[in-house]
């Protein structure tokens, strides 16, 4: 391996572009069977709050064509549990760590945010894009205003990069980005999920118990691939590109229309060993191409 | 430890209209398999991107042999798998039945199987040492119910009475007069409510068998939750997942 | 058959809810050989100009995960051809006729609306949300002031009932179909093409010539139900549904979501014949769960 | 008409590396073959929608010879197609080469084929009644060569000289001294501007098979589209479609 996959994002060095996206991977721990977590470039946990959220009731995942619905409802076990069970877990491997915050009012972001600043965790990622909570979540995601006060709160609390996700669902991908980097985020990751319905003919009703839920997977790559593109056009900070991710074709397909990184989210749930291919995949293609830095494909389409 | 591995068919034959019977050829999840863990099968469409969970209903070797209703586009896929066909699984996934401890607390056990829960129920009634009554319950045609083994009774219940007791397993079991020390079950879910109620009301511990819609199949990404009666110990609200706390809980445990 | 599959959208008879999607359908002529146009509840043609428009360069289509998009560009021989030519051809069929329009500005729009009124036409779709012309299409359709502005100008100059067709890619469909609900739209139709991108790899350059193309097929589906539920819940005007239907399953689905009729658009390419299995599906579907008329399942989800 | 059928695969053969050969029974489709036309197939995987079409080989009796290069995942999965299976296609598409007007016309013709562009070449070849001289240009391994009729004389040029004369269908033209009075050509895009250039400079009739990207293959998405010399009839505007006003256009007509 003679070409160079390393870079920096927001000041913080990765030995390669690939990390998971929040919410498909836990923290880690469940796909340590299949993945060795040392090889990925940064690991993103699932979205945490300040305390536990039971989440929604179920049927919470349903199958697309060539995508899949989710609304879990950002179940998880709230900070404490965080910082004891995962956050020790994850120290054990080199890779860096992304952890996933939620709220549902400026305040729990902060407070998440706070109890996270003393920690061995390397970047936050602020979900101001979650389309499955009635409060929080996308309600900050689909306005500029409201996301750049976000921001501006989270960073006034930290001194860890802060990364803002940001919302597909939304007239103006590149109005959403430059709110958010005025107000100093650090990076933007995007997409997120497309809200969407499935509703079962037989019963008449909709399949989740959510009524609508969040579409990731290879189905939406071409919205995120377009949505990379414009964002990485209207700001100067990184954009860490994702959306339907399942091969290293698609990998590069982002780092070319801008992304500086990349995560893998729903295809991890197709092929637990993915993130690992990937890697390997992209490698090979600069090889082959004769780069000598994954710096040198971002963004030259 | 969860096993990812391409899989060779050995066989795949129907037994009913609906149901078939696949075996595969694993390298290291046949061996690990515990009774009540499940296998997920990944179609080979590129449009199908979530793993089908189906139990193993028998582990043998390095065979796993698995029995599954064709009701989707999945499994209608793989209703059409021939000898030699290569196929993604990954296994085993979750929490069995506790073989040990039911030989080892127990004198005689009863299995409930209702339907596509009936696979399940070979598996373990071949590793349990002690009496063994099965309550096999169809709508109509048979299946499985000649290939328990030796040392399990089997009892049989249909809904049209073709066979055996015309009825649900409850009512075999009445039929049978047989009183359960413990209670082991797997299929549908109004058959899972009536066990519980009578585990319950006749204080005998029952474990069974939950479903629920997965995504990713290994844990991680908490689709696949059913309610629990305490705080769980891993998500920290009362929600366990299926695919890895379960799919076999004790009864008591579980709302359903 | 017991069942009565015919209903009325905005005053206008069809014999069953189903059309198909402008632009997959050509005016029917290259169908013909696969399909009965007589058992169609309608048929939609491509977008009409006032002079002839020569679209974009090549590549125009490429195919995404269940999907594809397309840049035509509105290619389409304008309205004296459509008259002489495609119009005549339509006549002979038993089939309600509905035109889409183009224009790259509001007179454009209000010069073909003019022309078709003293036609056998029966009613006007109004594209609004085509994302691949520079000006006019999608400029009209993310705004809500201007899409009313649009609807307002062609109410004025038509007796034909008007359809607006609104795009997916807003912050609010609520929103937009409201506005042009209250500018006198008698129905409406969505969605229109999801705006993506995709990138050649080994060329490193858009596999599109335009660059962005619109996502069509059952990838975006999901998106589809959930914006025709959410739209059909803001207005009292029929909605028609479209966006991925490639089976009755698919079509009921959108039926039980809130659409008064569903279009076919992408299906058609993977299987030409596939407007008259939906027909015979959801005539099928309404038998065997006991409905008398088609009209029952609209909406009761 | 073109004509809707699901048809049973007869055999499907690897020629070289990346080069198979497939054949297909059909109902309707062989019997209305022009040369020069194409028959769309359909993916059996649900994620990918698009038709792929595949210039006509041979067609004989009932039967449709489609020889093609596996270049992505839709042709890769033709490749795995075996005898009984069977699979949608749409045909036959498009604008061939006007057999009469050619036999009828001249003395003598030219056929160039270049790579995946050489199979149309062996159903024009056993339609001419004329002299028929073929150029047949390859990288290295060659394919198809000997399956034209006899009545066509084969010539062939090979980019690595392995074969025939190194170089170009344009190379082996000079070499061959043949001055043609009508030239029909399939192949890759520089390959076709060299022919076009050639004809214009000699005042040689030429036709030629383009490709574009497609959509519906039946002439109604207006993907396909070539830019043309003079507008249109169809669309009124300067812009062909490949799939039915082509795939085989007059030289003159196109730009390129
Ligand atoms: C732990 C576990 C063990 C199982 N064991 C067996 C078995 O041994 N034999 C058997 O016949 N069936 C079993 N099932 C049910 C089996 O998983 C489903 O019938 C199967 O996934 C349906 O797939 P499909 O593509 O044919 O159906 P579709 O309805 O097309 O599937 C669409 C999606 O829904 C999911 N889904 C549909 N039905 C179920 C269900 N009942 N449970 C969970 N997910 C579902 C599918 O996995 C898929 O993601 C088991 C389910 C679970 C959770
Ligand atoms: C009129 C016509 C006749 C053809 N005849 C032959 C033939 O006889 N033998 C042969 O080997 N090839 C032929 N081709 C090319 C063949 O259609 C493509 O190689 C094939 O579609 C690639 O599909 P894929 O899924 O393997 O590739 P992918 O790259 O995965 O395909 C992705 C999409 O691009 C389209 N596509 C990719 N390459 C081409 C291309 N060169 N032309 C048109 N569409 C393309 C595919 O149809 C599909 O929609 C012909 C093309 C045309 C237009
Ligand atoms: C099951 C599931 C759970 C998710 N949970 C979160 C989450 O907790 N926080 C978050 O920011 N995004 C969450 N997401 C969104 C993903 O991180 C990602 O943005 C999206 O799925 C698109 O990428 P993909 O197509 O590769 O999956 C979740 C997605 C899925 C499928
Ligand atoms: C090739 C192509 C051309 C289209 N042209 C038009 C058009 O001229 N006018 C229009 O309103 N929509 C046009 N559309 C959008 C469709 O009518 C439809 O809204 C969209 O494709 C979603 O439906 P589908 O997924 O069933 O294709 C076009 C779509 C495709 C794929
Ligand atoms: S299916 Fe993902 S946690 Fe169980
Ligand atoms: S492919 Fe649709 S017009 Fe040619």
């Amino acid at each position: 391996m003679s070409v160079d996959m390393s870079l920096r994002i927001a000041g913080v060095k990765w030995k390669n572009p690939v990390t998971v996206a929040s919410g498909t991977f836990g923290s880690g721990m469940e796909f340590a069977d299949f993945v060795d977590l040392n090889t990925l470039g940064a690991v993103t946990t699932k979205g945490v709050a300040s305390k536990p959220w039971a989440g929604n009731d179920t049927i919470r995942v349903a199958e697309t064509a060539s995508g899949m619905l989710n609304a879990i409802g950002l179940q998880n076990p709230g900070i404490d549990t965080f910082l004891e069970r995962d956050l020790v877990f994850l120290e054990k491997y080199d890779t860096v760590k992304i952890v996933n915050i939620v709220g549902k009012s400026i305040e729990e972001y902060v407070d998440v945010a706070k109890q996270l600043n003393d920690t061995s965790v390397d970047m936050l990622e602020v979900n101001i894009s979650c389309p499955n909570v009635k409060e929080g979540g996308i309600a900050f995601g689909q306005d500029p205003s409201a996301a750049a006060e976000v921001t501006k709160a989270v960073k006034e609390v930290t001194d860890k990069p802060v990364i803002m996700k940001l919302s597909p669902n939304v007239t103006s991908i590149a109005v959403m980005a430059k709110a958010v980097e005025e107000a100093g985020a650090d990076a933007i990751s995007l997409i997120n999920t497309l809200t969407g319905m499935k509703i079962d003919i037989n019963r008449r009703d909709f399949v989740l118990a959510n009524k609508t839920g969040g579409l990731s997977g290879p189905a939406i790559k071409p919205v995120a691939v377009r949505m990379v593109y414009e964002a990485s056009h209207a700001v100067e900070i990184p954009v860490i590109g994702m959306g339907g991710i399942a091969s290293g074709a698609d990998a590069i397909e982002f780092l070319l229309a801008g992304a500086s990184a990349v995560s893998v989210g729903t295809a991890n749930f197709k092929n637990p060993c993915v993130t690992a291919e990937i890697i390997k995949d992209i490698n090979d293609y600069l090889e082959r191409n004769g780069f000598e830095s994954v710096r040198d494909i971002i963004g030259i389409v | 430890m969860i096993y990812r591995e391409k899989v060779s068919v050995i066989g795949n034959i129907q037994l009913t209209d609906d149901i078939f019977d696949l075996n595969v050829k694993t390298k290291d999840i046949a061996k690990a398999v515990i009774p009540g863990q499940f296998i997920n099968l990944y179609s080979s469409d590129e449009s199908r991107l979530l793993p089908r969970p189906i139990s193993v209903c028998e582990a043998t070797g390095d065979t796993v042999r698995l029995v599954y209703r064709v009701v989707g586009e999945g499994t209608k896929e793989f209703s059409t798998l021939k000898s030699g066909d290569e196929i993604f699984v990954t296994g085993p996934v979750g929490n069995g039945y506790d073989v040990a401890f039911i030989n080892d607390n127990f004198k005689s056990a009863v299995l409930f199987g209702g339907g596509a829960g009936i696979p399940p129920m070979i598996e373990l009634a071949k590793r349990l040492t002690i009496e063994t009554n099965v309550f096999l319950g169809y709508r109509d045609v048979l299946f499985l119910n000649e290939d328990f083994p030796e040392s399990a009774t089997v009892h049989i219940a249909t809904e049209d009475g073709s066979c055996g007791t015309k009825g649900n397993v409850m009512d075999a079991l009445a039929q049978s007069k047989i009183t359960p020390e413990i209670i082991c079950a797997c299929g549908p879910m109004p058959m899972l409510r009536a066990i519980k109620k009578y585990a319950q009301e006749n204080n005998i511990k029952a474990y069974f068998s939950l479903e629920e819609r997965m995504a990713c199949g290994v844990g991680a990404c908490l689709g696949c939750v059913c309610k629990t009666v305490k705080t769980d110990e891993h998500s920290k609200v009362e929600n366990a997942r299926v695919c890895v706390d379960g799919p076999v809980f004790d009864a008591e445990e579980v709302k359903i």
